[in-house]
């Protein structure tokens, strides 16, 4: 397993994804002869040793899928020593920082190494990232899962307060990245670590006090273009769902029911495939579930046929009635979703001196 | 900047007139709702009733008498009024994020054990005297910071203490109640739609509303509400709503003024609003015979009635599987009940917190105790009367509708809204609102469309709304970190004439 | 014209809307005799008086139609004499605040009034609204507008500088609405005009900063269930999309073009009615053209059979093909919409003394 | 709170290495970008090259030599450096709301008129020298409050100085360039949907990537601009874009090596990607005759080429009525012209503000000047040479292509993407995601379920993303009034083996 590459196949002493449905997965590191207790059973890492990324590997009583770790995967399954980024927030600051390869970045605190492991991507292989964590713990933890995870050699992981003692690097930064607490405290030295050709700042803070200070602090230091963003991500449930008619006439009742039996087929309530595990599992399912919120009359879409290109005359209806009931194809928002992770600060260097 | 301004005081302003208020103290036969931060139930107030609240049972009369907005403490299966100052677990209260500096969260080392906590509960300790309780067993309590031991009593008070606030229910708080439950049994309408709905379909006192929703009378209730007795409402219920009873009604302790302007009429009949037979012989619709006994007549309306109940509900059963929800066996209960009956009902939605709990608890109590020998003799005794009534009132109703010229229209269907919309549209009159909501947005769309064709409605318009809350403290103000991603979606327009 | 109740025809000296399309309405006060310029010709007065409200009434060169005011209907087409609520906020300020009739509600500042007329609608006939107005000549002119507007009983207009000189006030209210540069400086009067059996208030901020600020204040003064809300409205513009297939082979390419035909009917373009106003007029459309972000394949709705209950077999389908094009109905939201109007803080008080 | 940190400096640590990076000032032939606050526009430096903006016209040679983020002023149709303290017009403003409070707007008393304002700028006085005059004849500014003085100069600074940054293209500044331009033209990708396809596809340096965009080249340059020239990309392209063209990518200022990864494929020879034929005689494909001569196979390749792409504008006329969008028919104009042409073209799409300007001025250039007879030139010369090179990098692609097991497949099309996701799914090796973008939902929601159906495909999700900016100012803190409603959606895939 690399996150530098990818791999064809497993090998001993991969750590992988096992995929037992969204929302679960989990990490896994292979050695050989071990056997890994699954909730569909004893999964022996000798069965999946060897096997191509991305195969489906018997269990006692299912199966699972086995796959290779990438940034978004990571960030989903990581141990978690702080806080994390994820990957709506991931994408919108490496896009913002203009990260690509050779960028040279500055990134402070380390955490969980959520952020990390994207940026590493992105700058790969000809930049490199300085990451500073505060605790010695999380920065020697960082520091093994970047050497075990084959991208050591893009990033140096420091131990060090940067609001008391800065970063130390004097104009090498295309980039920084700023989690911390009080990020006003460390913009100076930001500076300092940007090159004088210029570059681009992130700041990430969960409350607003933070970012007011942090502006007030950016502006201060004659960044330009400073905007604060929220990104939310908002999923959807794909579903087909089926509305009654409603019955406005004791008359027509009858002659509903009969038309209702030409259409049954389209109608199939979910069946629950055989193995353990539904390939077709979705997104919100299961979330939706446990906060007992499911929403009814929903027919999950388990259409068999194959993709054909069906050629159909009335075409724009977006719902079509089916005997005593109405069908459509729908995006079922959940009932709960992310409403701040935290307020990304954007600002731009420019050259000086 | 006038200092001292002037000011133009209208010879009618009631200022300070206390007129047609209602009383403000708790009352037996009250509905009223149980708060404790987003825990909202209700309940009718009965002396010697028990309810169960959050894993305890306790008796109302102890609430009798006081002022609305009082709180209480259960204790020893009562309730007892208690000060507001020693509880401020409400605010200040940090909803979540940030605490990346947080640490040592399991070293608390508290010396009383989880079964001496218990006993004393038992024992009846109040929830303050556990905390400080708790706090004296504290070994690490006092070299916590200031910020760290009021953080460590806020969370104690949070489990032990189980305060009250008793509230008068509105619109409002019925919304956030079955909200916080489960907003699914409410079509995912959102307090911020319901809002609109009222507005839109400019909701006021002398109007005249036609609502058709499922939404358990959470949107018939909030127009009632804005009637306030003045106006006109007709309530077009489907077959699985017996006689159109909608439990959320019940909970605004509307008076029967403020409930004699509601009308009821059953979706099914709509096709014949408009006959002639109806006007001639109001009792004999909606059969092939014209020519049959008045009494049969009546029966058989009825049974056809039940028999449309059951099939709608077995047809939900098929479309949505396992999905069979209880809000329907507990209107089928109410339907075999009298009013203390459905009363009870509504308790039972609220007194367990998972959906299954509510189904086993609604059925011990329907086999129960002395409810069982009344509805028995009620289904003797009332049940061809209650029917005849029921027809009569209908046949009113047909009347109301088929006069049309209705100041607005609103649905909130779990059926498909168009063919409803399309019908009723019929009895609204020319520059008047409709407003059509649904959790999905694609029967809307579709609603959109085919008004469009018909023409005679401007000012077609689809939206949804974000609803976002913000958590306001000094240093930590953001937004929640969950928030609701959808409230529904409506369709409002305004109706003109058609050439 | 009044905003009591609905009168059925349009009277000499009403004042009416006119709408010529959506985001085209405009507010006309009647007079025997006058004539009116339009932008589709002259609109005679006497050819509007005496019809019923909601009727086409003829121009020099089109028509338009007559509607009865709602409070909704005026908050887009009201005198500005301030930046004023609009309808999405003023709904939940109605349901949050437990209007109903009866209600005794104070109002500051009045500004042009479009809150007012929604909370007049929501209380009368037996409750009352207390408005206090700063500036003078908008409080006079708010007084005249409510009487114009047949509403004159239910509310008592001051001019007075309530965060100075207090709300005059004595546990009157059940409900207070703030509408204040600094509305902190208005809550204890707030609290002081509030009934003692308690009450709501509400306080609208454009900035966070008012907001912590009020929050603080109302803390100290006993307030509880203090919640900051914010609501947006998201429209969407119904529309019939063709979105081309993909032509994935020279050779399927006639075979396509074929199938094209027996479709035709269903992917018409738009027509233009031949009267200058479109009923079928959607909200979004002129303002997505203004802004140039029209998007490509839109077709507008215009099928022209009427409503029925057709049964169709394969229903579930989102989008369907017909010939070379894949054709949907979907719901598409503006390139803009309002982003922030402002904060709405509320708070109960429970009952005291 | 360690005071001196220990530090784990590797020793592959390039800190302070500067191999491999650009140069840092404007030259000739570079892309740039200018900007002015919301305003961005892209050219390619080229001496005596006439630009027009914002009205005004000028020459870009003042430019050249100086480094990427220096401030020019437009001054006598010439780019003069301008220092960055002089102007501040961008932060520190209010961009809204609560304006309650200002009166007075009208009563400026300005005494100088438009037609002498206009009459400075004729002989050539810089902005900040009009400002200084309209300050120096405003009756009232010296009577404002200092704010109010403050804003008045913002105000004004905005009007009349025109100071553009010159920045160097990058996916964000060319992501902005098109949004602020008219998101439809890109099919309303915003950047945060854009950040989100680059990463959910895993796109880095040595990625083997399957494109197929019509967002001009924004998506394909951004793939291109995270590989740098590591890798390889296959872009699928429709008939259309003649030879692939995409404006955007030349923006990017690629090295020819960063482009050389590059490799371009028809959408409508998908059919014969795994045809034998392909394998043993490579250019005889997509005919019915298979023995026919070479020559003649590729030109008529590449007619059929053209062909599909008359018919697919032509289908897109019909279908949007009056919406033949500009960028047609620049592509159009581009696939007569040489590469300067195209560059042409791109500055065309940036020189004005509507939509119709747009066509206009492209149709002069093209038909001006001295680009004519060059392009005459090409034609008759290189036509057919440059079909056949591009016959045989086509072939080259299909081996590619066939090869199979690509790292990630990313759609972003103008057409129904389903059977472009099902068709390109095939060449996916397994466990690597799979995205698609599109404008509507409806479009994704079909892909969904078809994909579902299929099998063989994880973790499926449609998400759509909220971007909210903030202004954040002393006091004046809130969201932007106005937002953007709608960013595109975006279905996410992982591929695995199937059974």
């Amino acid at each position: 397993m690399s996150f530098k590459e990818y791999r064809p196949n497993i090998l001993d002493g991969d750590t992988v994804v096992l995929f037992m449905g969204h929302a679960n997965m989990l990490s896994l590191k292979l050695q050989k002869g071990e056997v890994f207790q699954t909730k569909f059973g004893a999964l022996h890492h000798d069965d999946v040793i060897g096997k191509k990324y991305g195969s489906k590997v018997r269990t006692g009583k299912g199966f699972v899928y086995v796959l290779h770790f990438t940034p978004e995967l990571w960030t989903l399954n990581l141990p978690h020593r702080t806080q994390i980024l994820y990957a709506t927030d991931i994408s919108m600051v490496t896009i913002q920082l203009d990260l690509k390869p050779g960028s040279i970045v500055v990134e402070s605190g380390t955490g969980s190494g959520s952020l990390s492991h994207s940026i590493i991507r992105a700058i790969a292989p000809t930049g490199h990232l300085h990451t500073f964590e505060f605790h010695e713990e999380r920065s020697k933890k960082a520091r093994k899962e970047f050497d075990d995870h084959d991208i050591g050699e893009y990033v140096t992981v420091r131990h060090r307060d940067v609001c008391e003692n800065g970063f130390d690097l004097e104009h090498v930064a295309d980039a920084v990245f700023l989690d911390l607490p009080r990020p006003w405290d460390a913009l100076v030295s930001a500076k300092t670590a940007l090159r004088k050709e210029g570059g681009r700042l992130c700041s990430f803070s969960p409350c607003i006090e933070q970012v007011q200070k942090s502006c007030e602090k950016l502006r201060d230091l004659g960044f330009t273009e400073i905007v604060t963003l929220e990104c939310l991500l908002r999923p959807f449930n794909v579903s087909n769902v089926s509305l009654p008619m409603p019955q406005m006439s004791s008359m027509k009742k009858r002659k509903y029911e009969t038309d209702a039996e030409d259409c049954d087929g389209a109608t199939k309530v979910l069946k629950q495939p055989d193995g353990n595990l539904k390939e077709d599992d979705d997104p919100q399912k299961d979330e939706v579930k446990n906060k007992g919120s499911e929403t009814k009359n929903v027919v999950k879409d388990e259409e068999s046929e194959i993709f054909n290109l069906r050629p159909y005359v009335d075409s724009h209806d977006a719902v079509t009635i089916c005997g005593s009931n109405a069908k459509f194809k729908t995006g079922i928002p959940p009932t709960l979703m992310p409403g701040h992770t935290g307020y990304l600060t954007f600002a731009t260097l420019l050259p000086y001196g | 900047m006038a200092s001292e301004a002037k000011e133009d005081v209208r010879p009618c302003d009631p200022g300070t007139s206390e007129s047609g208020r209602m009383q403000n103290s708790i009352k037996e036969g009250d509905f009223v709702i149980f708060k404790k931060e987003n825990i909202l139930k209700a309940i009718q107030i009965r002396k010697n009733r028990t309810m169960f609240l959050e894993k305890m049972k306790f008796k109302l009369d102890g609430a009798i008498g006081h002022p609305y907005g009082t709180m209480f403490e259960v204790c020893n299966m009562k309730l007892v009024k208690v000060e507001r100052k020693i509880l401020n677990t409400e605010d200040a209260t940090d909803k979540g994020i940030d605490n990346r500096d947080l640490h040592d969260r399991n070293l608390e080392n508290q010396k009383l054990s989880r079964d001496e906590i218990v006993e004393m509960k038992k024992e009846g300790l109040r929830g303050q005297e556990i905390v400080d309780q708790l706090v004296e067993n504290s070994a690490t309590f006092k070299i916590k910071t200031e910020f760290s031991q009021e953080k460590y009593i806020k969370k104690k008070k949070k489990k032990h203490v189980s305060v009250y606030t008793i509230l008068r229910p509105c619109t409002r708080l019925i919304s956030d109640m079955y909200t916080n439950k489960g907003p699914a049994r409410i079509l995912n309408l959102r307090i911020d739609s319901l809002g609109q709905i009222l507005s839109q379909a400019n909701v006021r006192a002398n109007s005249r509303v036609i609502v058709m929703e499922n939404t358990l009378g959470l949107v018939l209730g909030a127009v009632l509400e804005r009637l306030s007795g003045l106006g006109c409402v007709v309530s077009v219920y489907s077959g699985t709503d017996v006689h159109g009873s909608r439990p959320a009604v019940e909970v605004f302790n509307f008076t029967k003024e403020q409930l004699a302007i509601l009308h009821h009429y059953p979706l099914h009949e709509l096709d014949t609003v408009n006959t002639d037979i109806a006007d001639t012989n109001p009792q004999s619709i909606n059969t092939d015979t014209v020519t049959i006994e008045k009494k049969s007549t009546d029966i058989a309306m009825a049974t056809a009635s039940d028999v449309a109940m059951e099939n709608d509900s077995d047809k939900t059963g098929i479309e949505s599987g396992k999905d069979k929800t209880n809000e329907n066996e507990i209107i089928k209960d109410n339907s075999k009940g009298d009013t203390t009956e459905k009363n009870e009902a509504i308790v039972a939605i609220k007194n367990t917190d998972t959906e299954q709990g509510v189904t086993k608890e609604t059925k011990e109590k329907a086999t129960n105790g002395d409810n069982k020998s009344k509805r028995f003799r009620y289904e003797k005794e009332e049940h061809s009367e209650k029917k005849a009534e029921w027809r009569n009132k209908v046949e009113e109703t047909r009347k109301i509708l088929k006069a049309g010229d209705f100041d607005s229209l609103i649905v909130a269907s779990k059926f498909h809204p168009t063919p409803i919309v399309m019908d009723l549209i019929e009895y609204v009159a020319p520059s008047r609102p409709i407003v059509v909501f649904s959790q999905y947005k694609e029967p809307l769309m579709d609603c959109f469309s085919k008004l469009r064709s018909r023409g005679g409605v401007l000012n077609l318009r689809l939206t949804e709304t974000w609803l976002r809350e913000h958590q306001v403290l000094p240093g930590r103000t953001h937004p929640l970190i969950n928030m609701s991603a959808t409230g529904g979606y409506l369709l409002t327009a305004t109706m003109v004439m058609r050439d």
